[in-house]
């Protein structure tokens, strides 16, 4: 057994930080991560990150940006503190050496993006998320922070309390990829989960392989709310066959989309007379995939994006790296053929429940980054928003946890009693574990035995072992890539930018029966070492709970708001749904409840404006 | 690692058909290098024998006496396979002056794209010099 | 880590002269092929012939140094590709004493033998 | 990303948060590369066929692995498949035992470096069409081989770590005024292609001294210590200090300029460049102590 103060259960942007910040606290921090800290999907961030940096800008207009962004589902004290914090955190990353794009005057650049209204997304070229990272990881070198890589955390060790708000955390256990060897990481102060999106979840993304919703399914399944899971963002031109982003920089130069006949759909098909290809996202997602399902896609599946007439020279000066990235990723020649893009999920706005400490409902349990749910993005999240939040709730997360005091938190956690209780979801399957073991439940049964946190761990550390052996012992039965497959599908297919009731239905069908198959999963790689069949098969079981509370909020979300769209619905309720939506595990049989967003920031009320485009 | 597989060395060599011009120059470099400096030791070793020609010892060389030094030489000389030997450490010595000229431009960052390049070029000069020298090299061998 | 690598020996020095003696080898070296294979055929050198060019001060000079950079040019040369190669330890002091001795024996015979050409001893 | 109401306020110049390439001094080398490698064969006459792929196996622990083999598999093509498409493909439909780090699919996280057909590449960079049929995969020369195509980072780290690879000035503004260190464009643009390093260790696994002398830094390491000891937000002391680093018995001194690194780089990093520069730096600090 490992033993340490802090221990931060993964190192992208957000982990790395909340362990700088909980070592700079004083504590003893480790970082426990299933990828070296280098691989971590931050690297693929591009575009920037959101700072009031230059004089004329200032915190406040950024928060009033990113409330309305977030289409007034952003809770104010979190985006009140992301707006407040991000300048100087941002600036620390400078000090600590990011090579961000500079000024004629050797100041740090800043360039428009969507959204704001005050060119303030601080970039170092268009690989900001690249730098971040390895800036970071290079602070945690210099601190000697210790890194355990390549240690998949399959559980967290938490008290069984009947009221998940009474629960403690008290480390984690996880295995050496390497040596299969399964240990307990006892955490004398707090756990923070920072695990990443779940872009897994759907089989088409531009989130990386490793992207599997570990922390929200470790920490829901422990008695965590998810909240505001329906919240996922999709980029209208991604590729086909990986996922890889094109940028809106192709249609902004005047790129064109076609769909398989050849028409320019997004005028012909009438999706946005006015601006066409330039729409916004969620329209232009939505239109392309319109077009395929009524046949038109090519091959079923995408649409064409187009710049050819752009001229060469134009193209080489301007969207160069969109040759190679179609090159390279698609084995697509832009200069000669039009390029295939289809809609991918991108991010999630929803996440593990927090407040603005990073704090969940369970004592010594924390979370920061993609993983979490502060809740800054609300209903979308604008670009350049999300790696600010890595650095200042990781920070946060990581002082806090270390035992520093930020004072109290507005937001509140938890499933307590005074929540509003969704009770007539129209639900077409039970949701939830099927035939529940104690060993799938994500709290060690020991009778609410609390005071021994050793013993806790070796139980739970007893508890994943015996799992383990369960799994590798099994010699049929059906593998983990079949089932992920077909829920991916699924999720690509109904809870995709285009929602609709019956939709949604089926998807959760389907996750039913995923849940069901898994029952009888198995492990057919013998061997113990790298083993990462069985990793995967572990990432699997968690893919399928997120998905499931994915699809949980979008059926109940009746209305459309932000990124999630329902055909029922389409325009923003605020009468009924300026509240987020939360789903509890409940040892396995989950609940729907709702909180109602704070829109009363530090001195001013944030008013919902009608959204208009 | 205690349970690891080190492959060793032979993906090194074993796959020379995949080595690219940088690893070539980097391999007949060396090559050459080491010929050279063996070289050197014995032609050393042979010009010693200027220490007993000065002593004034003798030998016969095509039925003449002649002292140690010019015989030497000139017995070696008259030698094809030495005559051949002599164009071989030419060609090695042109190469590696050639390349080394090369490496020596890469050292002050000149060129670097043009590495391969200039690989190419040293060795074709190489050859060239080589080809060009032979018959001075050959005159009046064994004849 | 950095522990590995704490060989604080600067090799800076061996590059830098490796890559002086090369400028100046190429030049000599030069100069003595065409000298010794194309000027005089090396078939026709005599005793008389070299004493005569040994006489030349400048000649022998430039004729020592030759030798004496080619020396360290060449036994430096095999001791890096030998380094490069991972030796180290014992067996690489070991090395490094043998190619000394040697390149001291080479050169002490050499400048021996150009002393005699030259008449001098 | 932009929600919908903000669009027309932004729509004179669409700008996108994942803006690829969108940095303002168009960089030169981006250019020169931007001549596209041969697209070969038509794509059109594998569709429909099957890859063949000769992939490495080797498992310590399972009985017919320990002696290392190599597995065909035959993998349907699709349009845009790359190497690690393929091997996804192998590992999900076939044999879920195949072992291979992976993680981003798409050139930023380093983990899926492998040696293709004789040359270390990216599989998820490596289109699959361009490459001569079977496919051989293996993992990383030069690295023990954990499993399959998994080979022991350690070393790699370890060298990575053994130049001090962070930045290093005791001296920074304040950074609750809001106040940078000032940095020349021209500056940054020095060390831009050195910072773009995703630490996949193909130069390493590249490099026959890397091969031969275990200690020796190896190209990916000293590309970092140039990264840091050029850039001029570093004060003089701290780069003479790393300039101490690099410059001992197995640094700099061992690179043979066998280019090789340069070759395989994903990244387009001119690591010979840097490692050349890197020694002129240091016989220049030298040459001023005489
Ligand atoms: C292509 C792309 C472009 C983007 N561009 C931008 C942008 O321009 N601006 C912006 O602000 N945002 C952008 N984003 C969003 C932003 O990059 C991400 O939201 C953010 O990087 C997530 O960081 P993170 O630290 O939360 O997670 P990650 O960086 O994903 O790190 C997750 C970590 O958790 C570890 N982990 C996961 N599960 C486990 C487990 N079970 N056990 C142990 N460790 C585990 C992993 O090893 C990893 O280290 C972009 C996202 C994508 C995909
Ligand atoms: C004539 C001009 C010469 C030039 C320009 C030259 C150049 C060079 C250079 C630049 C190197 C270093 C390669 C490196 O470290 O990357 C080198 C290596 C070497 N040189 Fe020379 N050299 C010359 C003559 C000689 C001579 C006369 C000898 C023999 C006595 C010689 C023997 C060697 C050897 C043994 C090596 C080491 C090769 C290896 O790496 O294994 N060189 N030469
Ligand atoms: S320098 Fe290039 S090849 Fe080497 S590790 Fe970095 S990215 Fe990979
Ligand atoms: S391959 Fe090796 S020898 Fe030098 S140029 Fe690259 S480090
Ligand atoms: S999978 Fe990340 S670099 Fe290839």
């Amino acid at each position: 057994m490992y033993e340490h103060d802090v221990i931060v259960v993964g190192a992208g942007g957000a982990g790395l930080r909340a362990a700088i910040a909980a070592h700079e606290a004083g504590a003893d921090t480790a970082l426990v991560t299933k990828l070296h800290p280098v691989r971590s999907h931050t690297g693929a961030a591009e575009g920037g990150i959101n700072a009031a940096l230059q004089e004329g800008d200032d915190w406040e207009l950024h928060a009033y940006d990113t409330m309305k962004g977030s289409d007034y589902l952003g809770d104010a004290p979190a985006v009140e503190t992301l707006a407040q914090d991000s300048p100087e955190d941002t600036m620390r990353l400078e000090h600590w050496g990011m090579p961000f794009s500079r000024e004629e005057d050797g100041r740090v650049s800043q360039r428009p993006f969507g959204g704001l209204s005050y060119p303030r997304t601080t970039y170092a070229g268009a690989e900001t998320g690249h730098h971040l990272l390895h800036v970071m990881y290079e602070q945690v070198v210099k601190r000697g922070i210790q890194v355990y890589d390549e240690w998949y955390v399959m559980n967290l060790a938490t008290t069984d309390e009947p009221d998940p708000n009474d629960r403690t955390c008290h480390g984690v256990v996880a295995y050496d990829v390497q040596s299969g060897q399964i240990e307990g990481f006892k955490a004398n102060d707090g756990v923070i989960l920072a695990t990443g999106g779940p872009g897994q979840a759907f089989d088409h993304t531009t989130n990386a392989v490793s992207c599997t919703g570990d922390g929200h399914a470790i920490a829901y399944r422990a008695g965590v709310p998810l909240e505001d899971m329906e919240f996922i963002q999709f980029h209208p031109t991604s590729l086909p066959s990986t996922g890889v982003l094109i940028s809106e920089g192709v249609r902004g130069e005047g790129g064109i989309l076609y769909n398989e006949k050849g028409e320019r759909f997004m005028f012909e098909y009438g999706y946005a007379n006015n601006d066409g290809e330039l729409a916004s996202r969620d329209v232009v997602s939505r239109a392309e995939l319109t077009e395929v399902n009524e046949g038109r896609g090519v091959n079923d599946e995408y649409v064409y994006l187009d710049m050819r007439h752009l001229g060469e020279e134009r193209i080489l000066d301007r969207l160069e790296n969109i040759l190679h990235l179609a090159e390279d990723f698609e084995g697509v020649d832009g200069l000669v053929e039009p390029m295939p893009v289809k809609p991918g999920q991108h991010y999630a706005m929803g996440g593990i429940e927090t407040d603005e400490n990073g704090q969940t409902n369970i004592d010594g349990l924390y979370a920061a980054g993609e993983c979490a749910c502060v809740s800054v993005h609300g209903g979308n999240r604008l670009g350049g928003n999300a790696l600010p939040e890595l650095i200042v709730f990781g920070k946060r997360a990581g002082r806090h946890a270390a035992g520093e005091d930020l004072g109290d938190a507005q937001i509140e956690t938890g499933y307590g009693e005074d929540v509003e209780v969704e009770t007539d979801a129209d639900l077409p399957v039970t949701p939830g574990e099927v035939g529940i073991e104690p060993a799938d439940d994500g709290v060690a049964a020991d009778g609410g035995v609390t005071a021994d946190a050793e013993g806790l761990l070796e139980r739970t550390v007893e508890r994943e072992r015996e799992r383990v052996d369960r799994l590798m012992d099994k010699d049929d039965g059906i593998q983990h890539a079949e089932i992920r497959q077909k829920l991916q599908k699924a999720m690509t297919d109904y809870v995709n930018v285009f929602r609709t009731e019956e939709g949604i239905k089926k998807a959760l069908k389907v996750i039913r029966e995923c849940r069901e198959e898994y029952q009888h999963v198995y492990v057919d790689d013998p061997s113990r070492t790298f083993n990462t069949d069985l990793q995967q098969t572990y990432e699997t079981r968690n893919l399928i709970d997120v998905a499931e509370t994915i699809a949980l909020g979008a059926l109940v979300r009746n209305e459309f708001r932000g990124a999630h769209w329902r055909k029922e619905r389409q325009e923003r309720d605020d009468e009924n749904w300026l509240k987020h939506t939360l789903i509890s595990w409940n040892g396995g049989k989950p609940d729907i409840f709702y909180r109602p967003v704070i829109l009363e920031g530090e001195e001013k009320t944030y008013e919902p404006k009608v959204r208009s485009y | 690692m205690s349970q690891s597989y080190n492959r060793g060395l032979i993906e090194d060599f074993s796959r020379w058909k995949e080595f690219s011009a940088g690893m070539w120059a980097w391999i007949f470099h060396k090559f050459t290098g080491w010929m050279l400096i063996g070289y050197l030791f014995t032609h050393i070793a042979v010009l010693s024998s200027a220490i007993g020609a000065a002593q004034g010892e003798t030998m016969m060389l095509a039925g003449e006496q002649v002292d140690v030094y010019t015989g030497t030489i000139q017995g070696l000389e008259s030698l094809l396979i030495i005559r051949v030997l002599e164009v071989g450490l030419l060609a090695v010595a042109v190469f590696h002056i050639l390349n080394g000229l090369r490496l020596l431009m890469v050292d002050l960052g000149i060129g670097l794209e043009a590495q391969d390049k200039s690989f190419y070029a040293s060795l074709i000069l190489t050859g060239v010099i080589t080809v060009a020298s032979v018959p001075t090299f050959l005159t009046g061998v064994g004849f | 880590m950095a522990e590995r690598y704490s060989s604080f020996t600067p090799g800076g020095t061996g590059w830098l002269l490796q890559r002086i003696t090369a400028a100046f080898l190429v030049v000599v070296l030069a100069f003595h092929f065409f000298q010794l294979h194309f000027v005089n055929h090396a078939a026709d050198v005599t005793f008389a012939g070299t004493q005569a060019r040994m006489e030349n001060v400048g000649y022998f000079l430039t004729m020592v140094l030759f030798l004496i950079t080619a020396t360290f040019h060449g036994v430096n040369g095999v001791y890096n590709a030998l380094v490069n190669q991972g030796l180290s330890g014992t067996p690489k002091k070991v090395v490094f004493g043998v190619l000394t001795i040697a390149s001291v024996a080479l050169v002490a015979q050499g400048t021996y033998v150009a002393l005699v050409m030259a008449g001098m001893i | 990303m932009s929600t919908q109401q903000q669009e027309p306020e932004t729509q004179e110049a669409p700008q996108d948060p994942e803006m690829k390439g969108a940095e303002s001094p168009v960089d030169e080398r981006e250019r020169e590369s931007g001549v596209v490698d041969q697209t070969s064969a038509d794509d059109a006459d594998l569709e429909g066929e099957t890859v063949h792929l000769k992939v490495f196996r080797y498992d310590p622990e399972v009985e017919a692995k320990q002696e290392p083999r190599f597995d065909d598999f035959h993998v349907p093509f699709t349009k845009g498949m790359t190497v690690l498409d393929a091997v996804m493909y192998a590992r999900d439909e076939y044999d879920s035992s195949l072992t291979f780090r992976h993680s981003c699919r798409q050139a930023v996280c380093g983990s899926d470096a492998f040696f293709v057909n004789g040359k270390q590449r990216l599989g998820c960079k490596t289109q699959i069409s361009e490459l001569e049929q079977p496919v051989r995969i293996e993992p990383l020369p030069h690295q023990e081989v954990v499993k399959d195509l998994v080979v022991d980072m350690e070393h790699f780290y370890d060298q990575m770590h053994a130049v001090e690879p962070y930045f290093q000035n005791e001296d920074t503004p304040d950074a609750s005024a809001l106040e940078e260190q000032r940095q020349s464009r021209e500056n940054r643009e020095k060390i831009k292609m050195s910072t773009r390093c995703i630490w996949c260790a193909s130069c390493v696994s590249s490099c026959n001294i890397a091969a031969g002398d275990n200690q020796y830094l190896g190209p990916a390491a000293i590309n970092k210590a140039y990264r840091f000891a050029m850039d001029d937000r570093e004060p003089e002391e701290v780069k003479e200090h790393r300039l101490r680093i690099i410059e001992q018995e197995h640094g700099v001194w061992r690179c043979q300029t066998q280019f090789s690194c340069t070759e395989v780089c994903p990244k387009d990093i001119p690591l010979t460049e840097h490692i050349q520069a890197l020694k002129r730096e240091a016989v220049k600090k030298n040459l001023k102590f005489w």
